[in-house]
């Protein structure tokens, strides 16, 4: 698959580039080793200077990377057996929300996710991520399985948002999230989220009243896209990074906004150049945070988990 | 809505011009109407102190959690700032949140009461807004009081971006322990019932009654046709839509709004 | 409205006839009174002859004469205060189910009904008291209102069956029944059921999991429409009033087979002629009915329903 | 399924030939795959028998509940008596019965079991067939077992009117106990699962498998088309279809049916 890059990713596009180049000769002299050699180092220098200094915005575009990790990679790498299951039972099966039952080490699991496509096809089947009321009642349908088996949940979070169309509102969007919300508020089995790209509101909500929530290093979430945030206070949707820097939207502010409960951190190039690590990490994380969740019985649980989300915000008080 | 727009749009004379039929009204009967156009039928915007005294039993009304303020937890940074837009806010609707929390009594009844003001940033949810919900939900749910609340609302507040997208997790959250004890929670929505706050406590409601016409829905409309790329199907979005497709359980114009809500809540709590 | 006659009741209408066209006279002599007199006379004994020796197939036919009352006529009769709630919250709000909230002289209930048009206009509104699933759908959401805040469930029936259509497939009619089924067999609330016209198969049943189960006198319930059996076991749908005797399904025979609890009578000449008395029986029935249901506590409501289910059914054990 | 029967149609030799794709098949190849055909995929129809060694453990399945025996309630006569239909259905199948129920192992795993035949007058439940599915649920209730059905009907037995009809109440009731204890039970759907046994204990299982291209609806096509008078979409009421339309968890062809099953019921039990 050719790579496809950043608009600020031009000199690695370049080095890459003289790489493959120079290591795709028909013969590879000693001199070409060599230049190899340094271009290697200039790349991880370069890779480095770069993924350290992100601007907001430019940790969106990692985000909507269409070559970055989908929910079903991260299902391929970190869990065994995986039965996905279909549908609500009421209306249809929605390609943009996958889910099933799979095991991670020993412990049995019910996964849900929002799934992107990998190509342009692909990506018009699923939807681009973006669910119909359909794909929330079919993870409602899973949530409770899960509960009724004792199977914790993990979520994955990939969408740019809930799908704004005649038959998603015909179908009653709001209240398939609101349902997906209310379900998870006391789901008797630890829950766990993992945001791997887009956090597009309302839509990846939904999947993430959970005991814990993490983010990927450039995952981001957002009350609101940057585009549709600088439309509606800019008049310019140009005007997306300033929005994005405004909304605090990086997997580093919500860290520090007490938003989120933790990072993954992602190689210098990001999840979509090295995904492997990013795997181990998720895992050890679903590893160590369900460890820790499976030690409380299911009151505590369940109300550990509302406080958790009872004290959000940010208000004064007293006149 | 530009049809409200243009409704108001010779405010201070002794007429108004609906912007809908275009008939001319006397601006008394029109307020004493409650704001209904007695030619068309159109609902007009009401203030949160035109509701209550629609609704409430008079004098009933005790405001609660005034105490609560909005911060500017994300400093945030836009052509205007963001404390600048709630100081303007608060001095053209009087209020000092998108909603106004407290008890009050209807038919005698003592209810939980939330009234949202779509002047106030677009009855948008932040940080108080959520607080006040989750407080409402928490004094109902401790004092076995059914629920009320009156929406109005564009979503959740971006200009709090994350704190306001929980906003929605924390009210459901409450919510869903106040419902535990099968105690009756009724909305009503009015014009426009969209994002955040519809995909959140509001949908959750035992009973949902609409106002005539009134938008609801998930996505706004210029969204969905930004989307889509295609015209949207007439009537699209208004309560009567949601009704047939099964989201709102009546159509209420307001003449019969509080006589609707005292058997409501009569048959909720008689049971 | 234009009195719509069966065909086993010419002479019935003969004789009504006579008498309308007398009593409609611009002048009426005491002659004419005495024809009258002598006339209504006869109509009372020919009602009698008729409507004591109805084969199934006529009280199939009486079930469904158009003017029978219709759900909505026996909730406005029997009950105050109607409180019509609309939707399922999924996808629609079915015209061919009723529900809401009603009182009961000084009962507070839940009401759940077919509902037929009572003319043809209303009747492809209403899908001519054929449901969809959302119909299903919503009958199964005012039955958890009913059961979260204690309201007895009372439930008209009255439909030709659930619509056999592609959308209704589509939509899961199958789940949507089954699903009813399951909530009726412990909603822990009291539940009675009437069937006022038609019992159409598993479209019926959805709303007849009940405590107690009563049929109109000309009510009919059937695993299958005599027609549908007609043409399965006898290749012509003409044969329908055989199968209609052999279904064994007028309120006389169901009773006899231990499947009804009890049948409200109709006056000669049925309740489409004569209704108000039909309306007050039954509200008596549903009083005395609930009466007793709500002497008991909670757990004895459901595990005595549990117990009434179970035992449907004949067979032989043992070899 | 028209199909099927052209399948069949050369019964006796040492070679068939397929209904669906006209493909000459060897008889032996055809039954060592389950009666699939290899070179289109088409499932025919399997025995009780032939269900049993395709899906459990070797020699595990006991068999239980066999002393029911069919009644004629409402001496139902039409041009055939149904006692002989019964007697007849018994000769062809072999069975007792539509259903057969038992306790086996798949895997290793003791479950609580239902197998339909189709070739028993249409797999149709009457007092026994829904007897014996609640005897099951109580059985498994009682003894902590899931359950696996394996579904073939079309529906509730006409001749036994509304003895038959109310089995659909009994069966989800005892079902409905079971579920309470938070014990697995899983379907398989094959060709056809249609009528009143679809409309209860059938489609309430936690996990819905089905047979690639099984006939699986409520109303038959032939009522379908009668009604609406107009033609069916192709593909409808199949288990594809089903799938798609959010009924069906999984399309499992036959070769991968007992490491599905074993896999469903280990995560179902294990959690
Ligand atoms: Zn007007
Ligand atoms: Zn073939």
């Amino acid at each position: 698959m050719r790579k496809i890059y950043l608009s600020f990713e031009s000199k690695i596009k370049k080095i890459e580039e003289e790489i493959s180049s120079l290591a795709g000769k028909s013969k590879i002299t000693p001199e070409d080793e060599k230049k190899i050699l340094i271009l290697k180092n200039n790349l991880q220098a370069e890779l480095k200077k770069v993924y350290s200094n992100l601007s907001p915005f430019q940790r969106v575009e990692i985000a909507r990377h269409p070559q970055r990790p989908k929910t079903i990679d991260f299902i391929q790498a970190i869990f065994s057996d995986f039965v996905e299951l279909h549908g609500d039972r009421l209306f249809g099966d929605d390609p943009a929300v996958i889910g099933g039952l799979a095991t991670l080490e020993k412990l049995k699991v019910m996964v849900i996710g929002h799934l992107k496509g990998k190509d342009t096809r692909e990506n018009i089947e699923r939807n681009f991520g973006m669910p119909h009321p359909e794909g929330y009642r079919k993870a409602q349908r899973l949530m409770k399985l899960a509960a009724r088996f004792n199977l914790p949940l993990i979520t994955f979070l990939d969408t740019p948002g809930a799908y704004p169309g005649v038959g998603a509102e015909e179908r009653g969007q709001a209240w398939a999230i609101a349902e997906c919300l209310a379900l998870m508020s006391d789901l008797p089995v630890p829950t766990i989220s993992i945001g791997i790209g887009e956090g597009g509101s309302g839509g990846a909500l939904a999947f993430s009243l959970t005991d814990r929530l993490y983010l990927l290093e450039n995952a981001y979430y957002s009350v609101i896209t940057p585009e549709g945030c600088a439309v509606i206070l800019w008049k310019e949707k140009s005007k997306a990074p300033l929005a994005a820097e405004a909304l605090k939207l990086t997997s580093y502010d919500l860290l520090e906004l007490g938003l989120i409960d933790g990072i993954i951190s992602e190689p210098p190039g990001g999840a979509h150049r090295f995904p492997e690590p990013v795997y181990e990490k998720t895992k050890e994380v679903l590893l160590s945070s369900l460890n820790e969740l499976l030690k409380l019985d299911r009151e505590t649980l369940i109300t550990k988990r509302q406080e958790k989300w009872r004290q959000m915000g940010v208000f004064t008080e007293g006149d | 809505m530009k049809e409200e727009k243009k409704g108001f749009s010779v405010p201070d004379g002794l007429f108004i011009r609906c912007g809908v039929c275009k008939t001319i009204l006397f601006r008394k009967e029109f307020e004493k109407n409650f704001k209904v156009c007695p030619h068309c039928g159109f609902h007009y915007r009401l203030s949160v102190k035109e509701r209550i005294d629609l609704l409430l039993d008079n004098n009933s009304f005790q405001e609660k959690f005034t105490e609560l303020r909005t911060a500017d937890p994300l400093s945030f940074r836009c052509l205007k700032n963001y404390s600048e837009l709630v100081e303007k806010s608060e001095q053209k609707t009087g209020l000092r949140e998108a909603v106004v929390t407290g008890e009050g009594k209807l038919g005698g009844i003592s209810l939980a009461l939330a009234f949202f003001d779509f002047g106030f940033i677009g009855g948008s949810m932040g940080s108080v807004v959520g607080e006040k919900i989750t407080r409402l939900f928490e004094l109902a749910e401790a004092s076995k009081k059914p629920i009320l609340m009156v929406i109005a609302s564009g979503g959740a507040r971006m200009q709090e971006g994350m704190f306001s997208l929980f906003q929605m997790a924390k009210t459901v959250t409450a919510l869903k322990k106040y419902q535990r004890r099968n105690l009756p929670y009724v909305a009503l929505f009015t014009n426009p019932t969209t994002g955040g706050v519809t995909a959140s406590f509001a949908s959750l409601a035992d009973i949902i009654l609409a106002e005539p016409q009134a938008l609801i829905g998930f996505a706004g409309p210029k969204v969905i046709e930004q989307t889509t790329g295609s015209r949207l199907p007439k009537g699209f979005q208004t309560a009567e839509f949601l009704m047939k497709h099964g989201f709102v359980d009546l159509v209420v114009p307001r003449s019969e709004q509080r006589d609707t809500l005292i058997k409501l809540f009569d048959y909720l709590i008689g049971g």
